[in-house]
């Protein structure tokens, strides 16, 4: 106990905190900046067990903010989760790691978290989140929104039972938000966001939910705005993922997005849940703000980046060109829009 | 007057942080729809706190109150 | 400038602000909790050159919150410098870094900041901040003052000739806070504060004074508390350290703590810089909570723990047995009364 | 009345988050031996601010002025 005699100081936790935490199986989705935060954080406090999703694999645009990777992971395009795996046995080997390399659906997130006690968000986009906040309240699990962009982010924890969840508080997917793509990011928002979400997760892995806190922080460090919403009174009985007659819409096979090989073509067919209506004109600022080329009509934009050549349709659908990898085009429509 | 505050990339959009608008007895609905024509923005998606508390487009606004704009965040 | 891309879209650092980072220096103080995270920021964002100075070693009890080191550095006891900079070599090889084991006293800080463009505090004592606090009002360079306990913390931006130094702000050397042998410490409270500490460097690397914050952040993670102060009214045109006629006075060699190898006794003296009035009450209880043995009576305190003796008397003067190292004696001294 | 805030440590002495007082008039430094004793705690070397700006101890305080106190924080 020695090596945690730091944290076992901290009152609030002390030594039957510390026991309570050596229990704990936490489930992080998403291995890139948040989730390499926050999973060293995890380890080093000394969870029992770690599971960690991530579909893509190190880039080197990844190293400026994403703490786990080394030039070396980047070199060898490592996937994340397994180079995170890697490094984490390092710092602490008492700790089982699970490195698990996928997209993470419904039926991939679906069993790990009945085996996990608390379930955090590290992921890129609100479609994933959706569906981790239905799993969360069918299960009974609780989870902790996080997400950074630029210089800003939030955090919001969600008990089943007691709070709000994301459905009642969106209503429906956000779309076309900046993305770290679009409006870049800076690595202490990452931090930032990690360490509330970490203090939230600490505070319910010590089930001392009296110290949770109530509602959704905001920050922007670079106009040093930081604010807190109390989120209270948009809890809806009539809610379909935490009202009174749950119906999880978010685990329906019709509300996820779809992905086909073109075949022949070496091009992926990615369609949303829904129909969206995009406001081509601004994610076309947005796009070309974020470096790609743009280009297109009244019904496409063809944007041009990273190798690649997207056209999107203003439905929302996309062709995702040059890859027959239906992982990597998801990553790369939701790095579009969110 | 109702003191608006703007966030993120919503400071960017309006080139501001604040304003006061006069629309008490609005909804927020109605607000939202204003403040897009006058700024010619979209607050499609925008969170709305009224006086640091979230809540439904159909709320009615009193004298003095505060109405935050936050664009939910979603990297990560 | 691919691998700094994300970095760059964020507008408020652009190409030209990414060049600047490029071109600069940071001395960072401290190679601890603040210090790791900062560094691998900063080595992250792709800075020139970075020097990092610390005395101490890695050890397990550091593992918990102190992100770049490994089981193997701690079963090593590799000084942290070195091990620090071992892992951020790893992380970019673009960047200089030079790592300096040893005590962070004036003469050896002075000349390293002569050739940095800012300076990161992440030391665990007020002595040495002061001592930064003159250099960077002697060279007109500017410092980040940033400081974590329990899950609080604490951020403030020092420019020379525009904001109140921390002289300013504190008069004196404050005496027995918390430190995180007495009041422990979490992983989140360490990270929001070098997020603070980090996103104001890049607003001094990149040159953007506007952004700077005004006053003092301070924030409590688990009591959800975060308040901002104005710090203007306390700049004193009568300052010693930054008024119209400036003395420095932590650089002169009164105004050091100092130590003395006791001959033959395996014992070393440690003397704070001014008569201090300790408060044997609160001390004891905080020694107590922090797990070590405390006995005395009114003129002196005997204190035991992590292997060795301590005894404080009440100007402030103490004797730490078993050891003849003036640096492991100074390091126990601060962790003690901060 | 003057509003009184206790943060970190000063939290867990006084066991109050918050309190009022009537001090209106009085000093910043008056106020302090008023606290000191009234709780049994030191507040040397505590950060004084009132309405969210740092202060000296000579300071005057008015009606409903809000006054912070903050231990100075210095682990690393």
């Amino acid at each position: 106990m020695e090596r945690y005699s730091r944290q076992v100081l901290f009152p609030p936790v002390g030594e039957s905190g510390q026991n309570k935490i050596s229990m704990k199986h936490v489930l992080i989705i998403g291995a890139g900046a948040l989730g390499s935060a926050l999973s060293e954080m995890l380890v080093r406090a000394g969870i029992k067990a770690l599971t960690i999703v991530d579909r893509d694999y190190v880039e080197y645009s990844n190293l400026q903010r994403q703490q786990l990777y080394t030039e070396q992971d980047a070199e060898n395009r490592m996937p994340k989760a397994e180079a995170a795996r890697r490094r984490l046995e390092m710092v602490n080997s008492d700790v089982q790691i699970k490195a698990i390399v996928t997209d993470a659906t419904s039926e991939v997130m679906g069993p790990l978290v009945i085996n996990a006690d608390l379930i955090l968000d590290a992921t890129d986009n609100f479609e994933t989140r959706m569906v981790i906040n239905d799993l969360s309240q069918k299960h009974r699990t609780p989870w902790i929104y996080g997400a950074c962009v630029g210089s800003t982010g939030m955090c919001l924890t969600i008990l089943p039972g007691k709070t709000p969840c994301l459905n009642c508080l969106m209503k429906s997917i956000p779309i076309q938000g900046l993305t770290c793509d679009t409006g870049g990011i800076i690595s202490p928002a990452v931090q930032m966001a990690a360490a509330h979400q970490m203090a939230e997760a600490i505070k319910i892995l010590v089930e001392d939910y009296e110290a949770v806190r109530e509602g959704l922080v905001f920050f922007d460090l670079w106009n040093n705005d930081y604010q807190q919403f109390k989120t209270g009174k948009m809890k809806k009985d009539g809610c379909l993922s935490c009202g009174s007659n749950p119906q999880y819409p978010f685990l329906e096979r019709d509300n996820v997005t779809k992905t086909a090989v073109l075949c022949g073509r070496d091009t992926v067919q990615v369609r949303p849940p829904r129909h969206m209506r995009l406001n081509f004109d601004t994610l076309a600022r947005q796009l070309i703000q974020g470096g790609y080329q743009v280009d297109g009509n009244a019904f496409l934009l063809s944007v041009q980046g990273e190798g690649k050549r997207i056209v999107l349709f203003q439905d929302g659908r996309a062709l995702i060109h040059e890859t027959k990898d239906i992982h990597e085009a998801k990553s790369i429509y939701h790095r579009i829009l969110g | 007057m109702i003191n608006i505050l703007y966030f993120a990339s919503l400071k960017e959009a309006t080139k501001l942080d604040s304003e006061q608008l006069d629309a008490a007895g609005k909804t927020v609905s109605e607000l939202k729809a204003m403040i897009m024509e006058r700024h010619a923005i979209t607050l499609d998606g925008a969170m709305t706190a009224v006086n640091e508390e979230f809540t439904d487009e159909g709320t009615v606004l009193n004298e003095r109150d505060t109405v935050a704009f936050i664009p939910p965040v979603s990297g990560g």
